[in-house]
C-alpha cells in the first residue's frame, strides 16, 4: 500500500522532472546562435550546394525543417519532443538520418551501463571493507595511509587517470592490457578501474567516518555490554548501522559515474552514450543530444528511485513519503 | 572481605584529551556484597560511570585504566583478555544505561536484541531463547510479547525501551546488574515503575545491583550501602541507614542540603559554593578542598585517604570527626528553629 | 499582592500541526498572575509547559484565547510595540549554551540585549552595566571576555540570566531553568532567582518537572497534563491536599529522602505512560491511568471546577480524591506532616 | 548590592582571548597537507595572475615549423601539432582556469545565497517555491544543464562561466536555507526574538557570523569542483573553443594523441590533478579549521557533515549537483 503510492508518486515525479529537462534543454539549443545544418552534420555538398544553387539551397533546407518539425512554434516543438521522448518515439538524428536513434541506444546504453555499474559495484566491494579497516584501525599508520590515499583518489578525476593508465599501457608497458576499443572483456578493465577509482576512494573515505560514527554509538556499548563477540559487533552493529549512510552516497556518487563514463569514453574510444553525446552536442545534433540526455537522466533517477528503496530496506525508521 | 561479588581496589582511569590528560578516576575502591544494591553517587564529571565501566572494559575514546584490580568471582576483570571479558559480560554482569533510545539498535528488532546476548553465551539454543525472551518481555511488563518481538526501538515509548534494555541485561541471569542513571532521560512516574521492577527481579534472581544515580531521593529509597563520588575518588561509603542519619563528609552534607523535595523549606536548603572540575593533573590535595568549608591547611596538602570511622562507614576527609560533630549541632539547632 | 493581576491568561490554546493531524499543545488554559508572584507549571514531558510559557510572551502566536499582560492584549500588538514591550518580559533557557550565540562573548551578549532595546544610554555605561551585572550574578568581570563553550553549565546560565536581567523586566518566564545542572549548583541559581525577585520584584513563571523546585518558588501552580490544567491551587494547598488523582501520583512518584533507613517504606509505581497528544483519550485524558476512573470519566471530560477555596481540579472525583489521595499519599511515603494536617 | 555567591563559584577559566580567526588559523596551521595545499593555490593564482607577462609565447601563436616537438630546452613541456609551445599553454590555462573556477563559484554562491536566505527567512510560500526548484535541481545531473547551456550561449570564457555558474546555485541554496531554518527555529534565535531584536539584527548578528564557516567550506569544495566540470567540458567537445587555451582542451587533445606524442599528456594532466589536489586540501582543512564545534569534541558528527557535503557539493562524491 505505502509501496504503491511512494513508487506512483516517485515515477510521476521523474516523468515531470525529466520532461522538465528535455523541454529545457530543447529550447537552450533551439535558441543558440547558427544554423543546425552545419558541413558537419550535412557533408561538405550542402556547402557547395548554398554557393551553386541558393534557391534549391533554401527549398532543401524548408524541405528539412519541416521533416523535424523546426518550422512548428516553438512551444508546439518542445510538447512534442517531450511527448515522443516519453514514448522512446525518439526518431532519427541528424547526422545518420538512416538509423533510427533507437538502434543507435541500443547498442551504446548497455555499454555504458556496464562500466558505470561494474564501477559502482568495485567501488562497493573494495570502499566498505577498506573504510572498515580505516575504522577499526583509528589513528594508526594504516588508518592515515588509507585516508590520505583516499583523499588523492577523490581529487584525480577519472578522465586525468584514464589517461595516465593509456600512458601505462599504451606508451610504457604496452600488451598487458588493451587501451582502446570495445567487444572483449579484457577492453573493459581499464575504463573500469579509471572510473572506480574515484568511487573507491569515496566510498572508503565515507564508510570510515560513518563507522567511527557508529562504534561511538551508545548501542555498540550496548552490544558490547551483553557479551556480544567483537567480530559480531562490528558487523552486525556497527556496520549495519553504517551501510544506512553509506548508501544515500550511492545515488550522488552513480549520477558522478554516469557523467564521467562520458568523458572516459572518449580517451579509450568507446562507443557508448559518451560518444553518441560528444558527437551530438557540439555539432547541435537536436535530436541526438536530447535523446542522450533523456536516457542519461532516466538511468540516473532509476538509480536515485532503487537507492531510496535500498534505504528503507536498510532502516526501519525510515517511512517512505 | 572475601564473600564479596566485586571488589574494586584503587581503580585509577585517565582520557587523554587535545589538552591535556584528564584523571577521570584516581583511586576508587569500593565493593559489591551478595544481592545488595549499591548505590554510586555524585554530580557529572565526578567519574561515577566512568569507574563502572572501566572495570567491565568499556571506557570508550582515549581512556585508559591506568592502574588497580577489580575482582570478580575469584578473578580480575583487569587482567582479563577481551575474549573472556565477552565471557563474563552478558553473562555474569548485565548492563544498562541511561538513554534506552541510543542504546538500543535503530536497526534491529527488539526480539532479536533480546535475543542476542543468550545466543552469544551459547545459554539456550535459537528455540529457547525465543521462548525465554517472550517470557522476559512479560516480566519486565512489556505486553503482547510476540507483537513486540518484531518491533523495532522507535516504535516503543521511552519506558518500554528501558524495560526492553533491562530485558536484555537481565536475559542470562547474570550476577551483577549495573544500571547507570537508569532513570534519568525518563519522567518521575515512568521513573517508579523501573525502579520496582529492578527490585522485582532483584528478588526473583538473587543479583546484586550498582546503581549510578544522582539523585539523592532515589539512592537513599532502592540501595543498601550509597558511596558518594567526587574527582574519581570515594569521598564517604556508608550503609543506607548510617548515610541518612550520620553523613560526614562535607561534601555529602552539601549535597544532601541541596536535594530540593517536596515540602523542602528555603531555610533548609544551603548551596555547595563553587563547581566540580574536572582534574587535569593527578590530586595532590583534598579535590573538595575549594569548595569546603571546614577547608584547614593540611586538606590543601595532604590527600585523604579513604578510612573506617565506624563499622562499615569508610570517608574520605581529615576532619570527619569534627564534620560530624558540628553536623549533629547544627541539625538540633535547625530543629528548633523549625518548632519555632 | 496588588489587585490588578500583571499578566492574565483566558483560554488559551495552541496546536500544532504534526504530519496533518493537530496535536493540541495547550488547550484552554486560563490564569492570573499577580506582580512579583511565582506561577509554578508543572507537568511530565508532553504536557505542554514549555509551549505555554512560549505563549504567554507571544514567542509563540495563541490559536485562541488572548494574553493581557500588564492590562494590553499582547496579540494586538504590532511587530514593532511587541519588540518593545519585551523589554518587560524576558526568558531563561533550559540550556544556556543552546540559547547564547556562540560567535558572541558573554559580555557582548549582555550588551547586545541593551543595544535592541536601545537602552543603557553610551557604549561605555552599557560596559559598565553589563559588568554590574555579571557581579550581581556572580560572575567575575572577566567573564565578559569569555565565550559561552568556556563556562560551567552554571556559569552560562548566570549569563543567560544577566542577559534576561539587563533590560529591567518585569515578567521572567523560567524555563526549566536548573534540570540541565548538576544539584550543587541547582540550589545556587535557585537561590540568585528568589534573591533576584526580592530585591527586583520580578514576577516569574517558573515551568519545571521538578515539584520540589516548583514547590519551593511558587505562590500559584498549575499542573498540567496533555496540555489541559487538571489542577490549580496555591502552592501550599497544592502541596496539602492535592485534589487530582494525577497530582497526588506525580506527588508520590517524587521519591524523597527518608527520615531514617527503617521509615524507608516499599516503592509503588503509577501504572501506564502519558498518551501521545496526537491522539489524546476520550474523556477524561487522565482516565487510562487513573485509579478513581469510572464510567463516567470514559466519556465525560470534567471542567476544572472550584474544589474548595482558591483549588481548582479538573476531576469528577476530585473532593474524595482529596481525600484519599492524602491518605495514600502518606501510605506512600509523603512526609508525615503533610499526612498529618489532613 | 550584596554578591551571594561563594568564591569558588567566581573561578572562570579565563585563558587568553583571541579572535575566532585567529584560533582557526592555528587549527589549520597544524595541517601540513592544508598548508602546503594553500602553497600550491598560491602559486598557482600567482601564475594565472602574471601569466601574460611570464609566458614565453601568446597562447594563440602557432608555429608549423615546430609542431609536435618532443620536451626540450627550448621547449620544456614540448609542442602540440600547431606547433603551440605547451609550456605558454600551461601558463594561459591557469589564468583562465582561475577565472572560470572563481569566477563560476561566486555567481552561483551569490545565487545560492540569495535564494536561500530568501526561503529560509521568509518561510511559506518563497521556501516552497525555491524549494520545489531545488529538487528539480537535484533530480537530475545538472552538468547535462551545463551542456545545454553552452550550446545555447557559445564557448568562450564568460559563457563557459555562466554555463558552470548558473547549475550550481541549488546546493548552496539548500545549504543556507538549512542554516538559516536550523537556527532560526533553534533557541538562540528565540532568545534574541526574546529581547525584541529585529529580523534584521538577528539576521545581522546571530545567523550571517554563525553560517559563515559553512559557507567558506562549500566554497572551498566549490572552486575545484567547477574546476572538473570546466576541464571536463572539453572532453564532449564543448570546452573553451581554441585556441583559448584550458586544462580540458590540453588533456582531450593529448587524449585522443597519446599514443603518438605522449609528452603533450605529462604536464597537463599532472599539473591539473595537482591543482584540484590542492584546492581540495585546502578545503579539508578550512573545514577542520572552521568549525570550532569540531574541535570542542565535536558536537556535529563527523558523519553528519560528510552527508552534507556529499548532498551539497564535494568534487568526488559531489555528484548531486553533476
Amino acid at each position: 500500500m505505502g509501496l504503491v503510492k511512494f513508487l506512483a508518486k516517485r515515477i510521476v515525479a521523474i516523468v515531470v522532472t525529466i520532461s522538465l529537462v528535455v523541454g529545457v534543454g530543447y529550447v537552450l539549443i533551439y535558441i543558440s546562435p547558427g544554423t543546425f545544418y552545419s558541413a558537419a552534420n550535412m557533408g561538405q555538398g550542402l556547402s557547395q550546394l548554398q554557393v551553386s544553387d541558393p534557391a534549391l539551397y533554401n527549398q532543401y533546407l524548408n524541405s528539412l525543417n519541416s521533416r523535424y518539425g523546426l518550422n512548428q512554434p516553438l512551444i508546439e516543438q518542445v510538447g512534442k519532443y517531450v511527448w515522443h521522448s516519453l514514448t522512446f518515439n525518439f526518431g532519427t538524428s541528424f547526422e545518420n538520418p538512416s538509423i533510427p536513434i533507437i538502434h543507435q541506444l541500443a547498442q551504446a546504453v548497455p555499454i555504458s551501463s556496464i562500466l558505470a555499474f561494474g564501477a559502482i559495484a568495485l567501488a562497493v566491494v573494495l570502499g566498505v571493507p577498506l573504510g572498515v579497516l580505516a575504522a577499526l584501525k583509528r589513528n594508526t599508520w594504516l588508518d592515515s595511509a588509507l585516508t590520505t590515499l583516499s583523499m588523492v583518489g577523490q581529487a584525480i578525476p577519472s578522465f586525468v587517470l584514464a589517461v595516465l593508465l593509456v600512458l601505462f599501457f599504451g606508451v610504457w608497458f604496452p600488451g598487458i592490457l588493451p587501451v582502446n576499443g570495445w567487444g572483449t572483456v579484457g577492453e573493459a578493465v581499464l575504463p573500469i578501474v579509471a572510473l572506480s577509482a574515484g568511487n573507491v576512494a569515496a566510498v572508503t573515505r565515507y564508510t570510515r567516518g560513518s563507522m567511527v560514527e557508529a562504534l561511538r554509538q551508545d548501542y555498540v556499548r550496548t552490544a558490547e555490554a551483553k557479551g556480544v563477540p567483537w567480530r559480531r559487533v562490528v558487523l552486525r552493529h556497527a556496520l549495519r548501522n553504517s551501510l544506512v549512510a553509506v548508501v544515500t552516497v550511492i545515488g550522488p556518487t552513480f549520477a558522478f559515474t554516469i557523467i564521467s563514463t562520458l568523458w572516459v569514453e572518449q580517451i579509450f574510444t568507446i562507443p557508448g552514450l559518451g560518444t553518441l553525446l560528444a558527437q551530438a552536442f557540439p555539432n547541435k545534433d537536436v535530436p541526438m543530444a536530447i535523446t542522450s540526455i533523456y536516457v542519461l537522466c532516466l538511468l540516473v533517477m532509476g538509480m536515485n528511485l532503487l537507492v531510496d528503496l535500498l534505504y528503507r530496506v536498510l532502516d526501519p525508521r525510515v517511512k517512505l513519503q | 572481605m572475601a564473600d564479596e561479588l566485586l571488589c574494586v581496589e584503587d581503580l585509577h582511569t585517565e582520557f587523554w584529551r587535545g589538552d591535556g590528560t584528564v584523571y577521570a578516576v584516581n583511586g576508587a575502591s569500593f565493593s559489591v556484597a551478595p544481592g545488595e544494591t549499591l548505590g554510586i553517587v555524585g554530580e557529572s564529571g565526578s567519574g561515577k560511570s566512568v569507574s563502572v565501566l572501566s572495570i567491565v572494559g568499556l571506557v570508550r575514546g582515549n581512556g585508559q585504566v591506568t592502574g588497580g584490580t577489580a575482582k570478580f568471582m575469584g578473578k580480575d576483570l583487569l587482567k582479563l583478555r577481551r575474549r573472556q571479558l565477552e565471557d563474563i559480560r552478558g553473562r555474569d554482569i548485565g548492563m544498562i544505561f541511561q538513554d534506552p533510545m541510543s542504546s538500543l539498535n535503530p536497526t534491529m528488532r527488539i526480539g532479536d536484541q533480546i535475543m542476542e546476548g543468550m545466543l552469544s553465551h551459547q545459554y539456550t539454543n535459537r528455540k529457547g531463547a525465543f521462548n525465554r525472551t517472550l517470557q522476559l518481555l512479560d516480566e519486565v511488563g512489556i505486553p503482547e510479547g510476540r507483537a513486540r518481538f518484531r518491533s523495532y526501538p522507535h516504535e516503543f515509548s521511552g519506558g518500554m525501551r528501558q524495560r526492553a534494555m533491562i530485558a536484555m541485561a537481565v536475559a542470562c541471569e547474570p550476577q551483577l546488574l549495573i544500571a547507570d542513571e537508569p532513570t534519568t532521560a525518563l519522567d518521575v512516574t515512568v521513573q517508579t515503575q523501573i525502579l520496582v521492577l529492578l527490585q522485582e527481579l532483584q528478588q526473583k534472581q538473587r543479583m546484586s545491583i550498582v546503581l549510578i544515580t544522582h539523585d539523592f531521593g532515589v539512592a537513599t529509597n532502592v540501595c543498601d550501602r550509597i558511596i558518594v563520588m567526587y574527582a574519581g575518588k570515594v569521598m564517604e561509603s556508608a550503609s543506607v541507614a548510617e548515610f541518612i542519619a550520620r553523613p560526614a563528609h562535607p561534601y555529602t552534607i552539601g549535597l544532601k542540603r541541596s536535594v530540593i523535595e517536596v515540602g523542602t523549606q528555603a531555610h533548609q536548603l544551603k548551596a555547595v559554593p563553587g563547581v566540580a572540575t574536572t582534574l587535569m593533573a593527578p590530586p595532590h590535595n583534598c579535590p573538595f578542598a575549594d569548595r569546603c568549608q571546614f577547608v584547614t591547611d593540611r586538606c590543601r596538602a595532604e590527600v585523604p585517604e579513604l578510612r573506617p570511622l565506624s563499622e562499615g562507614h569508610y570517608v574520605a576527609c581529615h576532619r570527619a570527626e569534627e564534620v560530624l560533630a558540628e553536623a549533629g549541632a547544627t541539625a538540633v539547632e535547625g530543629a528548633t528553629a523549625d518548632v519555632r | 499582592m496588588s489587585d490588578e493581576p500583571i499578566l492574565k491568561a483566558e483560554a488559551v490554546s495552541k496546536y500544532f500541526k504534526v504530519q496533518g493531524r493537530t496535536l493540541r499543545a495547550v488547550e484552554r488554559v486560563s490564569f492570573e498572575l499577580g506582580a512579583g508572584q511565582t506561577l509554578g507549571l508543572v507537568g511530565e514531558s508532553g504536557s505542554g509547559k514549555s509551549t505555554l510559557g512560549r505563549v504567554v510572551l507571544r514567542l509563540l502566536e495563541a490559536d485562541e484565547g488572548k494574553v493581557v499582560f500588564q492590562g494590553q492584549d499582547l496579540a494586538k500588538l504590532s511587530g514593532r510595540e511587541l519588540r518593545l514591550r519585551r523589554r518587560d518580559m524576558q526568558i531563561i533557557f533550559q540550556d544556556p549554551l543552546a540559547s547564547l550565540n556562540p560567535r558572541m562573548t558573554v559580555g557582548a551578549a549582555i550588551e547586545d540585549a541593551m543595544v535592541v532595546q536601545k537602552i543603557g544610554g553610551s557604549a561605555a555605561e552599557r560596559r559598565q552595566r553589563t559588568r554590574e551585572l555579571l557581579e550581581r550574578v556572580g560572575l567575575p568581570v572577566s567573564a565578559a571576555e569569555a565565550y559561552p563553550f568556556e563556562l560551567s553549565g552554571g556559569q552560562q546560565q548566570r549569563v543567560g540570566i544577566a542577559r534576561a536581567l539587563s533590560v529591567g523586566p518585569k515578567l521572567v518566564v523560567c524555563d526549566e531553568p536548573i534540570s540541565a545542572l548538576d544539584v550543587s549548583v541547582q540550589v545556587q541559581i535557585i537561590e540568585l532567582l528568589r534573591e533576584l525577585q526580592k530585591e527586583l520584584g520580578i514576577t516569574y513563571i517558573f515551568i519545571s518537572h521538578n515539584l520540589g523546585v516548583v514547590q519551593l518558588l511558587s505562590d500559584t501552580v498549575l499542573v498540567l497534563y496533555l496540555g489541559e490544567v487538571v489542577e490549580r491551587a496555591s502552592a501550599e494547598g497544592l502541596f496539602q491536599r492535592p485534589a487530582h488523582p494525577y497530582t497526588q501520583a506525580l506527588m508520590r512518584s517524587v521519591l524523597k529522602v527518608p527520615e531514617a533507613a527503617e521509615k524507608r517504606v516499599p516503592l509503588v509505581a503509577l501504572p501506564g505512560e502519558i498518551p501521545s497528544p496526537l491522539s489524546p483519550p476520550a474523556g477524561c485524558p487522565y482516565h487510562p491511568r487513573c485509579p478513581l476512573a469510572a464510567d463516567r470519566c470514559r466519556v465525560e471530560k470534567p471542567e476544572l471546577r472550584m474544589v474548595s477555596d482558591g483549588h481548582m481540579a479538573a476531576c469528577h472525583f476530585a473532593e474524595e480524591a482529596a481525600i484519599g489521595g492524602v491518605n495514600g499519599a502518606a501510605a506512600f511515603g509523603a512526609s508525615p506532616e503533610l499526612a498529618a494536617s489532613s | 548590592m550584596a554578591v551571594i555567591t561563594a568564591p569558588g563559584a567566581i573561578a572562570v577559566r579565563t585563558p587568553r582571548h583571541h579572535s575566532q580567526l585567529w584560533l582557526a588559523w592555528r587549527r589549520y596551521k597544524r595541517n601540513k597537507l592544508a598548508v602546503t595545499g594553500a602553497v600550491v593555490v598560491l602559486i598557482f593564482v600567482v601564475i594565472g595572475v602574471i601569466g601574460p607577462w611570464v609566458a614565453p609565447q601568446n597562447y594563440a601563436q602557432a608555429n608549423f615549423l615546430y609542431a609536435n616537438h618532443a620536451p626540450s630546452l627550448r621547449f620544456p613541456f614540448g609542442t602540440d601539432g600547431l606547433g603551440h609551445d605547451m609550456l605558454s599553454q600551461v601558463i594561459w590555462s591557469f589564468r583562465n582556469a582561475l577565472e572560470i573556477a572563481f569566477g563560476a563559484s561566486l555567481v552561483s554562491f551569490l545565487i545560492g545565497l540569495a535564494l536561500g536566505l530568501w526561503a529560509g527567512l521568509r518561510g511559506g510560500l518563497a521556501d516552497m517555491a525555491v524549494m520545489r526548484l531545488v529538487d528539480f535541481m537535484f533530480a537530475f545531473p545538472n552538468y547535462f544543464l551545463s551542456l545545454f547551456l553552452v550550446v545555447a550561449m557559445g564557448r568562450s570564457l564568460l559563457p563557459i562561466l555562466l554555463a558552470i555558474a548558473i547549475p550550481g546555485w541549488a546546493g548552496y541554496a539548500r545549504l543556507v536555507r538549512g542554516l538559516v531554518l536550523g537556527m532560526r527555529n533553534g533557541e538562540m534565535v528565540e532568545a534574541a526574538r526574546a529581547l525584541g531584536a529585529t529580523q534584521r539584527h538577528i539576521a545581522r548578528k546571530y545567523l550571517l557570523p554563525n553560517v559563515t564557516n559553512s559557507i567558506f567550506v562549500a566554497i572551498a569544495f566549490g572552486v575545484p569542483f567547477d574546476l572538473l566540470v570546466m576541464a571536463s567540458l572539453s572532453l564532449v567537445g564543448l570546452g573553451l573553443r581554441p585556441p583559448l587555451p584550458s586544462f580540458g582542451n590540453m588533456i582531450a587533445q593529448a587524449g585522443a594523441n597519446v599514443l603518438g606524442y605522449p609528452w603533450l599528456m605529462y604536464f597537463p594532466a599532472a599539473i591539473f590533478a595537482v591543482i584540484l589536489l590542492a584546492f581540495l586540501f585546502v578545503a579539508d582543512g578550512l573545514q577542520e579549521a572552521l568549525d570550532p564545534k569540531a574541535g570542542e569534541g565535536g558536537r556535529v558528527p563527523r558523519s553528519r557533515r560528510l552527508l552534507q557535503i556529499a548532498r551539497g557539493r564535494s568534487p568526488a562524491v559531489g555528484g548531486a549537483r553533476l
